[in-house]
């Protein structure tokens, strides 16, 4: 492909910037032919939700160094927000066929829901985190557990321990044929809400002046804070588009899956975190990667009839990386020296 | 240094002298002491209502049982500064290792007494097991890959079934006896009341051994500061497998005691909410302080097992209007973040701080060129 | 609990609120009275399906007359953390076995609480009758052996190793060729699938795909896809409603095998209250089949509701008819202890395990046989219709 | 050994430090004289702190080796791709043996074979990593035929007589002041696990040992009577001999002291000097000290060394430095010492 006017260097250097992508194609392409149409759509899917919820982990572990073990459990407060605003405030009981009604009731949705889990994620840091700030590292880590049980007991004492259904507002029925399957809109406008947040969300750390504060303040806390980056707006800030996109998560969730309970934190906060290790955590390209990669495993076990093992193979991989390459596939923090 | 001489005999100096010279004598006489006086409190109103001496003989047993839990858990949090929230796993392995080898399920009937030690080195090595590839690591990862190996040890033990007969776990496991003189039975919760007093006495004087020998010290050092600790020459990671495994041996012992108590070990024993529980006891009782940690367990099991019980048939009976829909059986588990929010927020040093601890844990006083 | 310990302690002074906390489960020891432990799981997701059964139980001790004694109840509850505790649930046994007018225990109900309260009981030679326990571990096997030493653990519920088979043979007669079998890898759900799965089998059926995922789940869809990959024509689920039965069906819908007929055991049969696997399902519940190991036709049903209804203001549902059952048992054992002339846990016991004939309950009549086992091995057979369970028919298993 | 007393203390060859693009040292050959008390100077930023990092064992170099005492302890890790194999090596007979019974020979045989395999597997894998952890000797010798070298980390040095204090002092704030010097103390001490457990006549003897000459320490840095104070109590002089006491405690041949007077008033500062002294007097410490004080640094040291953007731009008696034109540029600017 190179031309004879390219030098091997500049053709070395190309190909050192596409390897990521190119073996993210690979990747995909790779997966599409072992699973099929449909499984690969379905990984996508869940890995959509995924990368949405490793995000907040990755975030505020990249500003604080804190594994913030609440944030689960945030995006289960948030799927049952979502739940409540959409049958309780907005009346739905099902699917929504008049496509403006639709896409009017879930902008709505989406924009109640990330404020409120904002507000509340905001307000977690405010009340158990930030009195900690200075306090020896184990304390904010404890406390983070705390929170985690007492969100998931209010929830159940709201809303009691069963499984309770969402209304599915994207019509199931609806879908496009790709090469003899069925692929339908609903996944596909699940994986296209969580690819649009996260563009969003690099282009805010990228481009504005609070992201680079955010940026600035991961490196280095001090240095940021004598030029004058205000560290505890920055924080929130932080803690404040982590839960929003755990809330816009709890959205998703629930339009996709049509139910929630009150102890889906646990198992998609431990699943989402090994997502933000494995793509090397405080790196928020790295967590969506990770969301996929995790979410492919899941359901490439469960394609296979060895769904059984889905949890174990997950944690393993979890291990493994910790052990060989902590940093992640691409990870700036490192852990420490061995 | 000997706080237990200090609680048992604040006000007679000399006795208080002697103790302090013979800490693990007191600590003994202190803990006996303390087992005679608790079944005779619940013979006097309003003990003797709630349930009868053998019932809480029983629960006073759970409750040093946990409280066990509680003080090895100690150990790798309060001294070494690691976060393992998987140390059920630990309990459950040592309750498998005995039932494995006392129950019908396999057919062998090994004797109690020597498994207790086999529980204790079966726990150290899964403690090194896990600790080795994750030691090395921030102590922040070691809270998941310990809360994943809390979920993982369960689920295997569930899906092995062939080893493990699966969910129903293993039932029937042979009570332990002294041959010849005594045979537990599972009415009569003397004996292992004993069983377990002696082994709670035994594991609390070792813990205080280890707390004041070059290893604690050396644990003290990494949890205050790992580059200083390294320069002094220690080397951090074997330092921190010793604390685990030391957590984990107990662990297994006690999970040891848990089946021959029980008669039957099942997967969902040892879930997340056991170790959760043992963290909550060490926080409640103010990490690092050994005794401060026992008395947490105690205080929380006691609580959740028979208080909420009875506050439920309480306000039943006296019919408050509103309270009377509240279940109070229902705030078990939220007990607990409250207990970790609350006191790492409002009192982190615990309840009954150590020394140590609390003093790490307390604002600073003077700046770093406060003196100047 | 609610209705149990409420007379007339509500004008205490509160100096002695402690005391009344304290010494208000306790029956007073005086003279004759007897007292039946009701040991159940009551708090927490635990509440909802062990609830009506110690509700049977109350009430069956609340009619019973026994002339010249005076029966009580005492609930205990051993549930920690929202679901049942073994080691509490022993705790409670032996509290039982402390307390001297306790003559028999209702409870446990779940499998691993019984295994964990036998022991205990049976070294006491303590009657218990569990209106729900079907682990067949219990009383068979090598586990079940040393368990049975006593000889005081009876059940009114049949053993789970027949549901399985049931549903089998009927999901066969129903037209089910190639089936796809998930289950929730717990002991009940792994359990029930197995038997299924070896009965289909034997009857000529394919099992076109096999896996578990475990409590805790809530991406079923590619299970769901693998079902359709693997061309099923039904679908068999073992595991209960919030292992994930609901969700399941959800998804196969939404991968377009909706339509299929999708069988469960009585992990699924549960109502259609809150989340229930029919509230739950909604729509997509259509279609599906559980099974109870009980019977159906109960025989003095519509007295039971009116009486069930007058007592606590809701209806009958679920294990309140088993749960009363089992507390009938227990007072026909103590009527025939009295008319021995000697009312004591053996003679109760006896009266009850060693009796070769058959107890009228609401159940109908109940007999046990040797290894404590009810003889009524009925397994009931449901369809979801119109929103609601539908009984369709009863595979008999008894003699 | 006879040989390596007479060489220098300690010799640095080429240490080159980078980080990222960012070259912190580069390229510094240097030696400590047996016995002296040398000094790196330099202005902010001229890596003075992250060479002796690189010394501690705290960083390891790009390139360079350092000896201790005549022996090479620190050098650029190599082939650390290479150790993974290592942890995999000793498992993969087992998991091979376990595909073998789990799937060739299938069955309840083939089920616990291919389980014990399992964990065999596991067994070795972490077997291979305590190794890899402990390193002993012989292992450090094996993977070196392999091509695997890792660099002596802090508590090897110490081990091999290096001690050191922290610019920004890092005392164990909530021990006793005695119980810093027992920490320091650790690496001369062996009471063992069990010992510890059972209280052995041997632990208890050691203890007392131990903290007989802990209380000499402490008079030694002038501290006596403070014993059971909290480190963090102390006021911040005192901090920094507790510091000093803590290093000295592990019997180091060559003391590393990162800016013992900072912070200080004069009269304090001359104690801090006078103490140095002692120390290489009376104990026999050699110490290499990086100071901004140039009082305290022409005043003492025998030997200075200066760096600038992490090269060494000059060496020699105090005198020399003094005088010397690319030092007086290097701190007060181009040209400077040419209007001088």
């Amino acid at each position: 492909m190179a031309t004879a006017s390219v030098t091997s260097s500049t053709a070395g250097r190309l190909l050192g910037n596409l390897r990521l992508p190119l073996s993210i194609l690979a990747f995909l392409g790779l997966a599409l032919g072992v699973l099929g149409i449909d499984q690969f759509v379905n990984a996508m899917t869940l890995g959509a939700i995924y990368a949405l919820v490793a995000l907040g982990y990755t975030m505020v572990y990249g500003i604080i160094e804190l594994i913030n073990f609440a944030h689960g459990d945030v995006f289960m407060v948030g799927s049952f927000v979502a739940m409540f605003i959409s049958s309780s405030l907005l009346g739905n009981e099902g699917a929504i066929t008049n496509v403006p009604m639709l896409a009017a009731s879930v902008l709505i949705l989406f924009a109640l829901t990330i404020s409120v889990m904002a507000l509340l994620g905001a307000l977690i840091e405010r009340l158990a985190y930030r009195p900690l700030r200075r306090a020896p590292k184990l304390a904010p880590l404890i406390t983070a557990i705390g929170v985690s049980f007492i969100l998931q007991n209010v929830i159940q004492f709201f809303f009691g321990p069963t499984i309770v259904t969402v209304p599915q507002l994207v019509p199931i029925e609806w879908s496009i044929q790709v090469s003899g399957s069925r692929v339908p809109l609903l996944n596909l406008f699940v994986i296209a809400t969580s690819v649009i947040l996260m563009v969003a969300l690099q282009l805010f750390i990228s481009r504005t002046r609070t992201g680079r504060a955010m940026r600035t303040t991961s490196m280095d806390r001090d240095a940021s804070s004598l030029m004058g980056v205000d560290i505890n707006r920055t924080i929130m800030i932080t803690f404040l588009i982590g839960s929003g996109l755990a809330g816009a998560a709890g959205v998703v969730h629930g339009l996709y899956y049509g139910n929630t309970t009150f102890g889906l934190g646990f198992q998609s906060g431990l699943k989402a975190f090994t997502a933000a290790v494995l793509g090397g955590i405080g790196n928020t390209a790295g967590a969506a990667l990770g969301g996929f990669l995790i979410a492919f495993v899941e359901v490439g076990a469960s394609a296979f009839g060895y769904g059984r093992w889905g949890g174990a193979i997950v944690f393993s991989l979890l291990v493994i990386f910790l052990v060989f390459r902590p940093t992640g596939l691409l990870g700036s923090h490192t852990g420490d020296r061995a | 240094m000997s706080r237990i001489a200090d609680a048992v005999n604040a006000p007679f100096a000399p006795v208080r002298a002697f103790f302090r010279k013979h800490r693990s004598f007191g600590i003994f006489v202190g803990v006996v002491l303390l087992s005679i006086a608790l079944p005779l409190l619940t013979r006097v109103p309003p003990f003797d209502g709630i349930q009868s001496t053998n019932a809480w003989v029983n629960a006073f047993t759970t409750a040093a049982i946990y409280a066990m839990l509680a003080m090895g858990l100690n150990v790798v949090i309060g001294f070494a500064g690691l976060l393992d929230l998987g140390y059920a796993a630990f309990f459950a392995l040592g309750g498998y290792t005995y039932a494995f080898v006392a129950a019908p399920f396999t057919g062998i009937h090994l004797p109690f007494w020597p498994m207790l030690l086999a529980g204790g080195v079966v726990g150290a090595i899964f403690g090194v097991l896990l600790g080795a590839p994750t030691l090395r690591l921030r102590g922040d990862y070691l809270a998941i890959v310990t809360l994943g190996f809390g979920e993982i040890v369960p689920i295997t033990l569930m899906n092995a079934d062939k080893f493990t007969d699966g969910v129903n776990g293993i039932g029937g496991i042979d009570k332990p006896s002294i041959p010849g003189i005594l045979q537990f039975t599972l009415t009569n919760p003397w004996p292992m009341y004993g069983l377990v007093i002696a082994l709670f006495s035994l594991i609390m004087i070792m813990i205080y051994r280890l707390e004041d020998s070059r290893l604690g010290r050396t644990w003290d050092a990494i949890r205050e500061d790992e580059l200083a600790a390294e320069s002094s020459g220690v080397n951090i990671v074997i330092a921190k497998l010793q604390a685990f495994a030391v957590g984990a041996s107990i662990a297994g012992i006690v999970g040891v005691v848990n089946a021959a108590k029980i008669t039957i070990v099942t997967p969902d024993q040892f879930r997340f909410a056991v170790s959760i529980s043992a963290l909550a006891a060490v926080v409640l009782g103010g990490m690092g302080n050994t005794i401060g940690v026992a008395t947490g367990a105690f205080i929380i099991y006691l609580f959740q097992s028979i208080l909420l019980k009875q506050l439920n048939t309480l306000v039943e009976n006296i019919n408050i209007p509103v309270l009377n829909q509240i279940d109070f059986l229902d705030f078990q588990y939220v007990l607990y973040g409250i207990v970790l929010v609350l006191m790492m927020l409002k009192r982190p040093q615990g309840i009954f701080p150590a020394r140590r601890r609390m003093r790490e844990f307390a604002p600073l006083k003077i700046g770093k060129r406060g003196a100047k | 609990m609610k209705v149990f310990n409420k007379k007339g302690l509500s004008a205490l002074a509160a100096v002695a609120i402690l005391a009344a906390a304290c010494g208000g489960s306790t029956a007073s020891t005086a003279g004759k009275t007897l007292t039946i432990g009701i040991s159940f799981p009551l708090n927490g997701s635990a509440l909802a399906s062990a609830g009506p059964a110690r509700d049977g139980a109350l009430l069956a001790i609340k009619e019973a007359s026994i002339e010249g004694y005076t029966l009580k109840a005492k609930v205990l509850d051993h549930a920690k953390e929202g679901a049942h505790n073994p080691d509490q649930a022993a705790a409670d046994m032996l509290t039982f076995v402390g307390q001297e007018d306790v003559v028999a225990v209702v409870g446990p109900f779940n499998s691993a609480s019984a295994r964990a309260q036998i022991p205990v009981s049976s070294e006491a030679g303590l009657l218990q009758c569990s209106p729900s326990n079907t682990n067949p571990t219990l009383t068979k096997g090598a586990d079940g052996e040393a368990l049975r030493g006593g000889r005081n653990y009876v059940r009114v519920a049949t053993t789970d190793d027949l549901q399985g088979p049931a549903v089998a043979v009927y999901a066969k007669k129903n037209g089910a060729a190639k089936i796809y079998i998930l289950d929730s890898t717990d002991a009940y759900g792994k359990g029930v699938a197995d038997a299924f799965e070896a009965k289909f089998i034997a009857d000529g059926g394919t099992v076109v795909g096999r896996q578990g995922l475990p409590t805790g789940t809530t991406d079923f869809s590619a299970a769901a896809t693998a079902a359709k990959a693997a061309g099923a024509d039904s679908i068999f689920y073992g595991g209960v409603t919030s292992d994930g039965a609901p969700l399941f069906r959800n998804a196969l819908a939404q991968a377009g095998l909706g339509a299929l007929p999708f069988y469960g055991a009585d992990g699924i049969y549960d109502g259609t209250s809150e989340g229930s696997y029919i509230a739950i399902a909604g729509a997509n519940a259509e279609n599906s089949y559980a099974s109870q190991a009980a019977i159906e036709n109960i025989p003095g049903k519509a007295d039971f509701n009116v009486k069930f209804k007058a007592e606590f203001g809701k209806d009958a549902e679920g294990y309140a008819y088993a749960g009363y059952a089992c507390a009938q048992i227990i007072i026909e054992g103590i009527a025939a202890a009295v008319a021995g002339g000697d009312v004591t846990r053996e003679t109760v016991r006896a009266a009850v395990v060693d009796k070769g004939a058959a107890f009228e309950t609401v159940l109908g009549s109940v007999s046990f046989d040797a290894v404590g086992d009810t003889t009524q091995r009925i397994i009931s057979l449901y369809k979801v219709d119109g929103g609601a369970w539908k009984f369709v028919e009863e595979i008999n298993y008894g003699n | 050994m006879s040989a390596a007393k007479s060489g220098p203390m300690l010799r640095a060859r080429g240490v080159t430090r980078k980080f990222g693009g960012l070259i912190a040292v580069n390229s510094v050959d240097f030696e400590i004289p047996r016995g002296s008390i040398s000094a790196i100077i330099g202005p902010n930023g001229a890596g003075k702190t992250t060479f002796f990092n690189v010394i501690a064992g705290i960083y390891a170099p790009t390139a360079g080796t350092i000896e201790l005492d005549g022996k090479p302890l620190i050098s650029p890790p190599t082939g650390a791709g290479r150790e993974p194999i290592l942890l995999i090596l000793p498992t993969i007979p087992f998991i091979g043996l376990a595909i073998y019974s789990l799937l060739v020979v299938g069955g309840d045989t083939g089920l616990v074979e291919g389980v014990a395999s399992v964990a065999a597997a596991l067994l070795g894998f972490v077997a291979a990593l305590l190794l890899n952890i402990v390193r002993p000797t012989w292992y450090n010798r094996l993977i070196k035929r392999i091509g695997v070298t890792r660099p002596a980390r802090p508590n090897d040095m110490v081990v091999a007589g290096l001690a050191r204090t922290f610019q920004n002092i890092r005392l164990y704030k909530s021990l006793t002041t005695l119980e810093n010097i027992l920490v320091g103390m650790h690496v001369h001490m062996h009471g063992s696990f069990l010992g510890a457990l059972f209280k052995t006549r041997l632990v208890r003897e050691e203890e007392a040992v131990a903290e007989q000459r802990a209380r000499e320490l402490l008079a030694f840095v002038d501290l006596s009577g403070m014993e059971n104070e909290l480190a963090r109590n102390l006021p911040y002089g005192k901090q920094r001999l507790l510091e000093i006491a803590r290093a000295i405690a592990s019997r180091p041949k060559l003391l590393l002291l990162d800016e013992p007077a900072a912070g200080m008033n004069p009269k304090e500062t001359e104690e801090m000097t006078a103490l140095i002294r002692r120390i290489r007097d009376e104990l026999d410490i050699t110490i290499l000290l990086i100071e901004h004080d140039m009082r305290v640094v022409m005043g003492i040291s025998d030997h200075i060394t200066v760096l600038d953007h992490g090269e060494k731009i000059a060496e020699g008696l105090p005198k020399a430095i003094r005088t010397n034109p690319k030092v007086i540029e290097a701190y007060l600017g181009r040209g400077a010492a040419a209007g001088h």
